[in-house]
């Protein structure tokens, strides 16, 4: 049973990921000079707002519990990079790079995490919350697993009117062991949903390995049993996710059905802004720094000639002079007024009609 | 079992129909009226329905909107929250009530949450119909009522109707708000007969039918129990007590307007329901009552509910936990002082 | 998405049982004549006794729902007759033939479907309740899935108090889409738990084929993603299915972790008693009973020399004198007094304590 | 906050230590005492619970009993009721009971009713731990209290103690109860310091705690409502207006012998509770008391609880939501008329 991961483990891991997972950045067909550079200022964004996320909770300008996206940039950036506008996406407890990657606005985003009205939920949500509907993200969810079946539900709409989008599902891979992951992921397979289930392994379920919670540490392999495709990708690697969601959500607008992904990385920072790690040795981590899925995307950028090292240093103040402005504007945004509790419980009409809140 | 009293609204043409086909009619004209209204959970489609609800809406809206699930009732609920949230109308079934138990993270901390916790950026126009209730020996897995579980949750719209015309106008309600609705119908209830209004007609959520009139003991009765509180009342009324028989249709939003107008008349307050006693609708009902209108009770409420056992298998035994006309009468009469 | 299945359909799902799963019957090291023998007659027992339930059921001496396990006998004897004393099983709505595989008493059974005093659960469970814990039989259920983790719960009492007994955990194919199936099995997979779940799949969950309920109609293809051993076996062969428990029960024993065990066959009866099959076309059911699993037994133990037709037809007998015995028994037998309405709810001591049922 | 008083029974010396250090020793000492009692759950054993409460356990008894689970809280709670029945006496805890939907049915279907229902023939003795309650910005999902939803099904018991004795007492008769056990924790009453008895003792369900004495009006509070409603009690006596505050400790059983007792003297009630107000513990023990007790009341009950929204992120949403000592305090002078 549960053993307590020793740092030799830990390192051997490291080494496993080199060896098994770890892909080179190489050139997509998809995605010019132009997609490459939006991607890294995408990554970027979401480290800085990540970054001054964790100070500004310590300062308790965030209240509440807040899940950093820091080093899984390449999922929610390479995902939503090969999404067209009106493909939807569902999220986690980690929904701050999900919304960037999107589209969302940061400064509605850092409204909403210091509750104020101007935010994405007006205050309503918090981190754990975060929505953004008019760019397609279907919010964050405090509840391991819970919107996969969501997911699953927008596809259906899709299917059922005869829209092309798509929508793609991230959830981590604590997210794998909950019964309805195992019930939404059939209920797409049986309808062919066009549905892209993708899986951010950082191999860790807050003190949980993977590797524990499990007996097959592979959540590709559970594809077989749906009958679909399943892969499994670099999650350190933007270009990688970006191209297997592409060609996941190409079958899946086809009408081929719903694609299992499984972007496989580590989780090098603590579960949220306040662990200690207590529950591992975290002397490898800093090893795991060497795969950092932005400085690896300034690389290819450069190798790649999309970009150079002076339009990164201009990407990289841009992104936290984007973080400053909303901060600054979310400190000055003000407080919902009290009268505002009972809003959006109901649609108005029944609000109104019933006399709530008043 | 009585008919009940269509709306009050309409004076319109009736015909004579049963709870079920009322169900089944209305699902058709709104599925007709709306494209965007579905209907999924397990054996609704090919099969219709195993109480025969569903009947003929495969073969009329095919298989893309008459969605026969796997048994996966938390995807059911799930992916009918997704599908409202991005356009559709889903109608999910659960077939039995007690099942909702395994949707219940996707409804209680989604479905009800999501409007609100996302400042209003979604609606959530969905129903979820679950048959309630017990009877025919189905025992303890297959015989519960949850509406005071429900009502308890901000978000939710909880309707339990029991006569042809209710369930035709409340259904049609259901479908076209922008807010999640369980609709609770009693699996016992669906053969129940009644005139309903040929014209279309909708009845508001929050208004009770004050199913008779009188003035010595208002008898607040739920669901199918407003069909055993009205042959109650017609026999107390033989015995000189005049009950005024309230069926409030709708668990939340609740029509404690009508409710406090009649103890106005009466004074004294029974309250029927066939959920088990402890901490379910009668206790919650008495407790805004005398918040409410504690001066207008001239006598303590009493509630006549079901025994707090689970559902027991045998005949003797379940008749004895489910509420029966003579304990609706002898509350009534203590509540007289008889 | 989901279709009416047509005669034609209907009929290649023969053909193709014939083709892909059936299996013939062979001398097995652990059977011998006696074992054989005990088996066919609990066999015979299941078929009697669920075909008096049907009639019984007609004439409203058993009330509620029933589910009949006629043309499933072979799972449930193959599986018990693997087991020890002291091993327990779990079972689904349709229980009747795993209580009596476990060696449970037919007049207490029919008692119980009777709802008396003298019945198993003493009234109070009736057809899709009914538990014979005294054989390590832990009762059937009416809600599809639950069972699952029970059988976990019983696993991990065994591995915990490093107790021998192994779980046998039985559950239909529509069970197989419940989230709960799912957690149950990852977790026995994880810990190495000593469980067989062991999957019916007649192919029908009352009226949705396992064909549409799902994109890859295999079972036993799901165990890859647990990492544990998936098989499939032809569910008509009481032998077949014994050998594939003995091997899954000493695995377990062993420390090797769950199994799960694909038994197909086909309901080529009513889902229940009341059933009018509306759903389908039945004009192959008459063709499945070819492989009707107690014709195929009793001329296994012919051919084996384990039994000849005149001990068959005694068996025969045996069994419909003790199915009669059994109605008498119940019909006899005493309700319930209605004084034990609050009898189980708590432990004697909190019942008294509290006053409960006074 | 106050300390909360100890178990009358016991005189001997004490100890001063915190809610969550009295949860842990409990949890260490019963399972020092009975091999069969295991721990599961998410995050329990390497990390010793988010909360820190179950520290050190997993080190003292090893991963066999300690149990790390994967986030399937269907299973956590379901395999509970399987190893239950076969020998032992498991505790799961949820971490947060908002989630405790996700294993409702293996909870409400099968470990409430399966020993009724089979007869008798099993016993269900486990625990189930959850916090529950709000505060700290965890919104919608992370700050409900459900203990009604639990006490409405029979075949269950509910504890929700606030003090670390309570604490203590109440959660070493639970893990000996050969029944199953809510035992809910309020995740804002961890650091609650107060006096612990050293010798071991037990504290019976169903046995309300009267935190203070008073002839006024009698106040019955939940959980860590205990504490606010003695701040309140304390600064009404200022006033002049003399508070009897009682904590029920256990919602079921509930000890409404000593409510009535205490109205004898007051004839006023006020229930305070977190959970939203509509259709949970609140009205639950009005109805109670007015069945019961109905002309010992001078005034109408009064019920102060969380208002009906799902809960805000926000500070000051979250603060108006919640109930505080003004709002208690309000309803004390409103029963006696200020
Ligand atoms: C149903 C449920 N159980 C437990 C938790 C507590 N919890 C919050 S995050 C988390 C770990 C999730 O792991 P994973 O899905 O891998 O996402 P990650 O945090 O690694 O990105 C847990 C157990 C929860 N939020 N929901
Ligand atoms: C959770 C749940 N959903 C739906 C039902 C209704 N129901 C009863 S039996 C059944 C079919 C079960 O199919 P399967 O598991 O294959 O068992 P079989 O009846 O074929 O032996 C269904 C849907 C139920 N009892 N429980
Ligand atoms: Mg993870
Ligand atoms: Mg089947």
């Amino acid at each position: 049973m549960r053993h307590r991961i020793t740092s030799e483990e830990n390192c051997e891991a490291v080494a496993a990921f080199e060896r098994d997972t770890l892909t080179p950045m190489t050139v997509s067909p998809a995605l010019g000079p132009n997609e490459l550079r939006e991607m890294y200022a995408r990554m970027r964004l979401i480290r800085e707002f990540d970054s001054a996320v964790k100070e500004l909770w310590k300062q308790d300008f965030i209240y509440g519990l807040a899940h950093s996206y820091v080093c899984a940039e390449a999922i929610a950036v390479g995902a939503c990079a090969a999404l067209h506008e009106g493909d939807y996406i569902t999220s986690t407890h980690r929904g701050h790079g999900h919304t960037i990657a999107k589209g969302g606005d940061p400064r509605r985003m850092m409204a909403e995490l210091m509750g104020r009205a101007a935010g994405y939920n007006k205050g309503k949500g918090g981190s754990m919350h975060i929505a953004a509907v008019d760019m397609g993200m279907l919010g964050a969810t405090g509840i391991v697993g819970s919107a996969m079946p969501i997911a699953v539900g927008a596809a259906l709409t899709a299917k059922t009117l005869g829209q092309p989008f798509v929508t793609v599902c991230f959830h981590g891979d604590g997210a794998t062991n909950q019964g309805v992951w195992h019930e939404s992921i059939n209920l797409a397979a049986a309808w062919s949903l066009p549905v892209i289930f993708l899986c951010e392994n950082n191999q860790w379920a807050i003190s949980m390995p993977y590797d524990q919670a499990v007996r097959n540490p592979s959540v590709a392999d559970r594809a077989v049993g749906y009958g679909i495709p399943g892969v499994t990708v670099d999650g350190f690697n933007a270009i990688a996710v970006h191209d297997a969601v592409a060609e996941a959500a190409e079958r899946a607008r086809a009408g081929g059905g719903p694609t299992l992904i499984e972007a496989r990385f580590y989780r090098y920072i603590g579960h949220f802004v306040a662990d200690d790690e207590s529950y591992r040795d975290t002397d490898c981590n800093a090893q795991w720094e060497q795969f950092d899925p932005i400085t690896r995307m300034a690389g290819f950028l450069v190798e790649s000639g999309a970009a150079d090292r002076a339009w990164i240093d201009e990407a990289d103040e841009a992104a936290s002079a984007t973080v400053l402005d909303a901060i600054e504007f979310a400190k000055a945004a003000p407080q919902p007024e009290l009268d505002t509790l009972y809003d959006g419980l109901y649609s108005d009409a029944f609000m109104q009609q019933q006399g709530i809140g008043r | 079992m009585t008919a009940g009293t269509p709306p009050p609204a309409t004076g319109s043409p009736t015909r004579r129909m049963t709870v079920k086909r009322a169900i089944n009619e209305t699902l058709r004209e709104e599925m007709q009226r709306d494209p965007t209204v579905i209907i999924l959970g397990c054996d609704v489609g090919v099969r219709g329905n195993p109480f025969g609800v569903t009947k003929g809406l495969y073969e009329e809206f095919g298989a893309e909107r008459v969605l026969d699930t796997p048994i996966s009732e938390a995807a059911i609920v799930g992916s009918s929250l997704g599908a409202a949230a991005t356009g559709l109308r889903p109608i999910a079934e659960i077939l039995f009530s007690d099942w909702i138990t395994i949707g219940m993270d996707q409804l209680v901390n989604q479905i009800a949450k999501i409007r609100y916790m996302f400042g209003g950026a979604i609606s959530v126009p969905l129903v979820i119909r679950a048959p309630v209730g017990a009877g025919g020996g189905q025992a303890a897995q297959h015989s519960q009522s949850f509406e005071n579980w429900f009502s308890a949750v901000p978000g939710l719209q909880i309707v339990m109707p029991s006569t042809p015309a209710d369930v035709k106008g409340l259904l049609r309600t259901a479908i076209r708000s922008d807010d999640p609705v369980l609709f609770f119908e009693h699996k016992r209830g669906y053969e129940i007969k009644g005139e309903v209004p040929v014209a279309e007609y909708t009845i508001p959520f929050g208004v009770a039918d004050v199913v008779r009139e009188g003035t010595d003991v208002t008898v607040v009765a739920l669901s199918i129990m407003r069909h055993k509180a009205m042959a109650a009342a017609e026999e107390l009324a033989a015995g000189g007590v005049d009950c005024e028989v309230i069926d409030p249709r709708t668990v939340y939003p609740f029509d404690y307007d009508a409710v406090l107008a009649s103890l106005a008349k009466t004074g004294r307050l029974v309250v029927v329901h066939e959920a088990n006693r402890r901490s379910n609708i009668g206790g919650e009902i008495v407790s805004q009552v005398v918040e409410r209108g504690f001066d207008l009770l001239k006598v303590q409420p009493r509630i006549v509910a079901g025994l707090d056992v689970p559902m027991p298998y045998n005949r003797a035994l379940e008749a004895l936990v489910i509420p029966d006309v003579d304990r609706i009468k002898q509350a009534v009469l203590a509540a007289v002082g008889q």
